[in-house]
């Protein structure tokens, strides 16, 4: 009853929001399962697409996690499950500086032993900036360096229009020949998720 | 309990203002230093400063 | 809106410069640079800015006269010249012991309170005299004096300018000690050095000395000289450390049951008239800083609300990043003399939120501005703790001339806050406690 | 020389005269009330010192305002001045209360949660003691108060400012800040005890979902946010995504665990209640904004900070001349007084949707003006004669 309910509010909004594309550019990849869902910079992003896969209803909660530091504590943290493929949201979080906030170059240093082991381990790498221009920031903000540290390396990249104002992903894009996809809303990410996993 | 002392205090600290507001007035009339005009306005505004706390407006 | 505020500074400036001169008060000449702003600005004349600004930093100035009141009745039963008599006695002969142990005499009570000025008002005297006595010129004794009222400020565990930074940016103020701590030794050691190499060839032997300085009183002794000391920090450390067995005291109220037991350790504790007379003379002597405190206010008023205030902030930070750097050791403690505590939070904090944005180390750069903005504290139009140190020391030459004694250390001291400034990232190590 | 005695009193009645006129206007501000016309479903108005009697009789103590529709469900509590120096959280709140609908649920709200602080003027800071907004009846005129407790009513501050019960070290001043002394405590400062009462009547009422009004700086990370405690970060991350998609640009950030006193954090911490706070932009109190007047603080337009715009330095849509649009294709030009309180009001309306979403047992109905009637109506439409009111539904704040 719940599900139902929030499916037509969502379609309501989908309708509001026009009933243009909001899922443009490459064709959405075909996703695998299981995977790992994370985090880069240490911003809120993870969660909110944990939330969105939920509130999609495309796949069961069981087939994915969710670890939103992975090998920070735990050295077995992407051999925990056979995953297919790393989900990586990138975005630091804009609240707390200081002893509060994040410590930038231990996040990189997590992040770059991150990829590298996922290609170690064979895994679709996505890395997606689903915030806008929130998440963006000036060269060496916690935002771009999280950036660098993820986009170049991935298979496929799902990008909010509003965050790729300046084209970089554009320019990761086809530098690394990396397919492309991008939304108009941090919500249409539930889109991309329903076009990834399509029902069977 | 610590209500009624930090109310004390609260009170003690207008009676410290209203003190130091006669101190001020005394040296406005007799001082050692700085005896010229252009003080006697100086001090005739940190006074009412003074006062307008102690009174509650400010 | 630029050309129309610009044109408003400048005639603020010209009117602070012209009144300055003419009317040799600068607390008066900042009152009437507050009343021709606001009129040029289209305030009309301001009576409610005006006083409302005055009140800004009331508590400042509370806490200005309680101290003095305080070391003042101290000073007047003969327990300071006892002390200083003793320490005389036995450091003659061992001067780097004793500039060190000086130096962190003067750091205390500034890093307990967060005040440079309270580091000058409570130990200042002692330190001042101790030196004379020594043979250091006033030059030197100036130099030494402000450097560690600033060190003092600066120094942990209450930092006031990155506590105002943290708050305002939502940063907690946590890990600042070392990275404080480590800085302030390198620059007291300079000032030390620097103190202490210099020549005394004036300086009179021990007996002399001694003999010179007046005995102290009968009944004199060392429970009546380091109670009110004693009960000092108590009341400090109690207030930090068990803050929530106790009412608020607040500084002013602290210094005042301080001066009560001063003065109930002397002989004729209830002669009241002596007390007030004490009182009233301390009241002349400080009055000037009292004056400086509510003054600036009312400027600092007037400045934001015709937006000057704005125009200098703005300036600052949009400025590229080398031109920041190369004019820090400028803007920073010139607003330090203009907005007092206020620079903390007009120029430092978007300096954060800027330095945030491209990933420097926050908490190196609120620390390495907190060494830039008290330099500023001997700069017009406030300039608190500069004209402080040349009333407690005696200083006779020109207020230029003290600040060309104090130049050096000055800025050694700048020039290791910049250093902070520029590597913050280098740093960080250093952010650990 | 001597000089005469009489020119020494001369000063004095001068400096009599200019504290006299400033005195008048100081009065003035903290005498003067606000005037509100309550909604049809207002039913009781309850004192805050009814959670904690020591508050009675101070500057401290102030109105709350219940709204129970009797019918089962939910509770809210809605917090507008928590920082009266940002007046559109204290205006979204009247909007609320004088329009809002309950039909199933109780509601609280209070529009001064810091009466002290609403009481006097910003120190150092220049600020106007009123503001206007035109109604279909004439004007309205509000009070812009200060960030922190008005040291008549809380005087001393410590030279540290210790917090309870973390022992978290902050800036002296904080002491007197509403938003840095959550969750209080019964026997502390005026502030303190503020915040303990607020936790009281969340923890009495069993509060289901807390909001608190704010308005930030532009030049603030955290600006044009929702702000949520753990458990209610899912509640806040969908109404933000939604209301980006389709009212406006709103972010969603995780209160964190080091920074205390703050009310996303420890009205969570210390009660069962779904904390969010939430800010909107208000250009007025930037520090390096040019000349204060009435006109900025309603209108929010300022060339300085319209620099630091350009350089990237602010961190939410500003633009003085042309405007950036909203998901509804409105021109948002500055950080008008309207934008703010619409943005406040579908803030509320789209995380109790959320709420009402994710924790049915809690859901709530309620219908009040949101952020396109706001935009379309000016906030003033929704404001109502209290000369004409029921006496009985007028108050005074």
């Amino acid at each position: 009853m719940r599900k139902v309910l929030i499916l037509v509010l969502l379609s309501m909004l989908l309708f509001t929001t026009g009933l243009f594309a909001v899922v443009s550019g490459d064709p959405v990849v075909e996703g695998q399962l299981p995977f790992l869902l994370t985090n880069a910079g240490q911003g809120p992003g993870g969660k909110m697409a944990r939330l969105l896969i939920w509130q999609s209803g495309a796949i069961e909660d069981t087939d994915f996690d969710y670890n939103a530091e992975p090998l920070k504590e735990d050295p077995n943290d992407l051999t925990a499950r056979e995953y297919k493929m790393l989900f990586v949201i990138i975005g630091s979080s804009a609240k707390g500086l200081g002893a509060s906030g994040i410590t930038i170059d231990e996040e990189i240093a997590r992040l770059n032993k991150m990829i590298e082991e996922a290609k170690k381990l064979n895994m679709f790498i996505i890395a997606a900036h689903i915030e806008g221009k929130a998440r963006r920031g000036n060269p060496g903000s916690a935002d771009e360096q999280s950036i660098d540290a993820i986009a170049p390396y991935a298979d496929y990249l799902i990008v909010m229009k509003e965050g790729n104002i300046d084209g970089k992903f554009t320019r990761i894009a086809e530098e690394k020949d990396i397919p492309l996809t991008l939304i108009d809303n941090t919500i249409d990410f539930m889109q991309v998720i329903k076009l990834m996993f399509p029902a069977e | 309990m610590l209500v009624l002392m930090d109310t004390i205090i609260h009170y003690f600290y207008f009676v410290m203002a209203g003190f130091f507001a006669i101190l001020l007035l005394k040296n406005l009339f007799k001082r050692e230093r700085r005896k010229g005009l252009v003080y006697d306005i100086v001090y005739s505004y940190v006074i009412m400063v003074f006062i307008l706390r102690v009174i509650g407006i400010k | 809106m630029y050309l129309q505020t610009t044109i408003i500074a400048i005639i603020m400036v010209a009117t602070f410069a012209l009144a300055s001169w003419k009317l040799k008060s600068p607390e008066i000449s900042m009152v009437i640079t507050a009343i021709v702003g606001a009129l040029v600005g289209g305030f009309g004349f301001p009576s409610r800015l005006l006083v409302e600004g005055m009140f800004t930093y009331f508590d400042v100035g509370m806490i200005f006269l309680t101290a003095s009141i305080f070391i003042n009745i101290y000073s007047e039963t003969g327990a300071m010249n006892a002390l200083v008599r003793w320490i005389v006695k036995q450091f003659y002969d061992r001067k780097w012991l004793m500039l060190i142990l000086l130096g962190i005499l003067m750091i205390i009570p500034g890093a307990l309170t967060g005040a440079g000025s309270v580091s000058i008002f409570v130990v200042g005297g002692l330190v001042a005299s101790v030196m004379n006595y020594m043979g250091f010129t006033k030059r030197r004794v100036a130099a030494f004096i402000y450097l560690f009222a600033m060190l003092a400020a600066v120094s942990p565990p209450i930092n006031l300018w990155a506590m105002l930074m943290a708050a305002q940016a939502n940063m907690p103020y946590v890990g600042f000690n070392v990275v404080l701590l480590v800085p302030i030794v390198i620059i007291a050691l300079f000032t030390i050095i620097y103190t202490g190499t210099s020549k005394t060839p004036e300086r009179k032997n021990k007996e002399h000395i001694l003999s010179e300085l007046p005995l102290p009183p009968e009944g004199m002794n060392w429970f009546k000289i380091i109670t009110p000391f004693a009960v000092l920090l108590v009341l400090i450390l109690i207030s930090k450390f068990a803050a929530f067995s106790i009412p608020v005291l607040g500084l002013p109220l602290t210094f005042v049951i301080c001066a009560f037991v001063s003065a109930m350790m002397d002989r004729k504790r209830w002669d009241v008239r002596k007390w007030f007379g004490v009182m009233v003379k301390t009241m002349d002597q400080v009055f000037p800083l009292l004056a400086t405190v509510i003054s600036v206010g009312a400027l600092v008023n007037i400045m934001t609300a015709t937006g000057v205030r704005g125009l200098l902030a703005i300036t600052f930070i949009t400025l590229p990043m080398v031109l920041i750097y190369i004019t820090a050791l400028l803007f920073a403690p010139f607003a330090q003399g203009a907005l007092s505590y206020g620079s903390a939070i007009i120029l430092g904090t978007p300096i954060i939120f800027l330095f945030n944005s491209i990933g420097l180390n926050v908490t190196v750069t609120a620390a390495a501005l907190s060494f830039l903005f008290p330099l500023g504290d001997c700069l017009p139009p406030s300039r608190i703790v500069g004209r402080l140190t040349v009333e407690t020391v005696g200083y006779e030459g020109s207020y230029m001339s003290f600040l060309k004694a104090i130049a050096i250390p000055w800025l050694f001291m700048g020039a290791i806050g910049l250093l902070m400034l520029i590597f913050p990232n280098q740093l960080d190590f250093l952010v650990v406690y | 020389m001597k000089n005469p005695q009489y020119l020494k009193i001369l000063f004095l009645v001068l400096s009599g005269v200019l504290g006299l006129l400033a005195g008048i206007e100081f009065w003035e501000l903290r005498h003067y009330k606000e005037t509100v016309v309550v909604s049809e479903d207002f039913t009781e108005k309850v004192m805050l010192s009814q959670y904690l009697p020591s508050l009675k009789n101070t500057w401290g103590d102030t109105p709350i305002y219940v709204y129970d529709s009797g019918v089962p469900g939910g509770s809210m509590l809605v917090l507008g001045g928590t920082h009266p120096y940002e007046p559109a959280t204290s205006l979204a709140t009247y909007v609320m209360m004088e329009n809002i609908d309950v039909t199933s649920g109780k509601v609280y709200i209070i529009p001064h949660a810091n009466m002290s602080a609403s009481t006097l003027g910003m120190l150092g800071n220049a600020y106007i003691k009123y503001y206007h907004i035109e109604t279909t009846w004439g004007q309205k005129k509000f009070r812009v108060g200060d960030r922190n407790t008005n040291p008549l009513d809380q005087w001393p501050d410590p030279f540290t400012y210790v917090h309870y019960p973390s022992t978290q070290n902050l800036a002296y001043q904080d002491i007197r800040n509403l938003n840095r002394t959550f969750p209080g405590r019964p026997d502390g400062t005026l502030t303190e005890r503020i915040s303990y009462a607020i936790m009281e009547l969340i923890r009495n009422e069993d509060i289901d979902i807390f909001f608190d009004f704010h308005e930030a700086s532009l030049m603030y990370p955290v600006v044009s946010t929702y702000v949520a405690h753990d458990r209610s970060m899912d509640i806040s991350m969908m109404a933000a995504m939604m209301l980006s998609a389709t009212q406006f640009p709103m972010k969603s950030e995780a209160s964190p665990k080091n920074l205390r006193g703050l009310t996303h954090r420890e009205v969570g911490d210390f009660s069962n209640t779904l904390a969010i706070l939430m800010e909107t932009p208000e250009a007025f109190i930037d520090r390096v904004v040019g000349r204060m007047s009435e006109e900025l603080m309603l209108e929010g337009k300022d060339e300085f900070l319209q620099t630091a715009a350009e350089k990237g330095l602010v961190y939410c849509d500003y633009d003085i001349y042309e405007g950036f649009p909203d998901a509804l294709g409105n021109m948002i030009i500055g950080t008008p007084m309207d934008y703010r309180v619409g943005r406040h009001l579908s803030g509320t309306l789209e995380a109790l949707n959320w709420m009402n979403q994710f924790f049915p047992d809690k859901a709530i109905s309620v219908t009040f003006p949101n952020y396109v009637d706001v935009m379309n109506n000016g906030s003033g439409h929704y404001l109502h004669d209290p000369s004409k009111a029921d006496p009985s539904r007028v108050f005074q704040n």
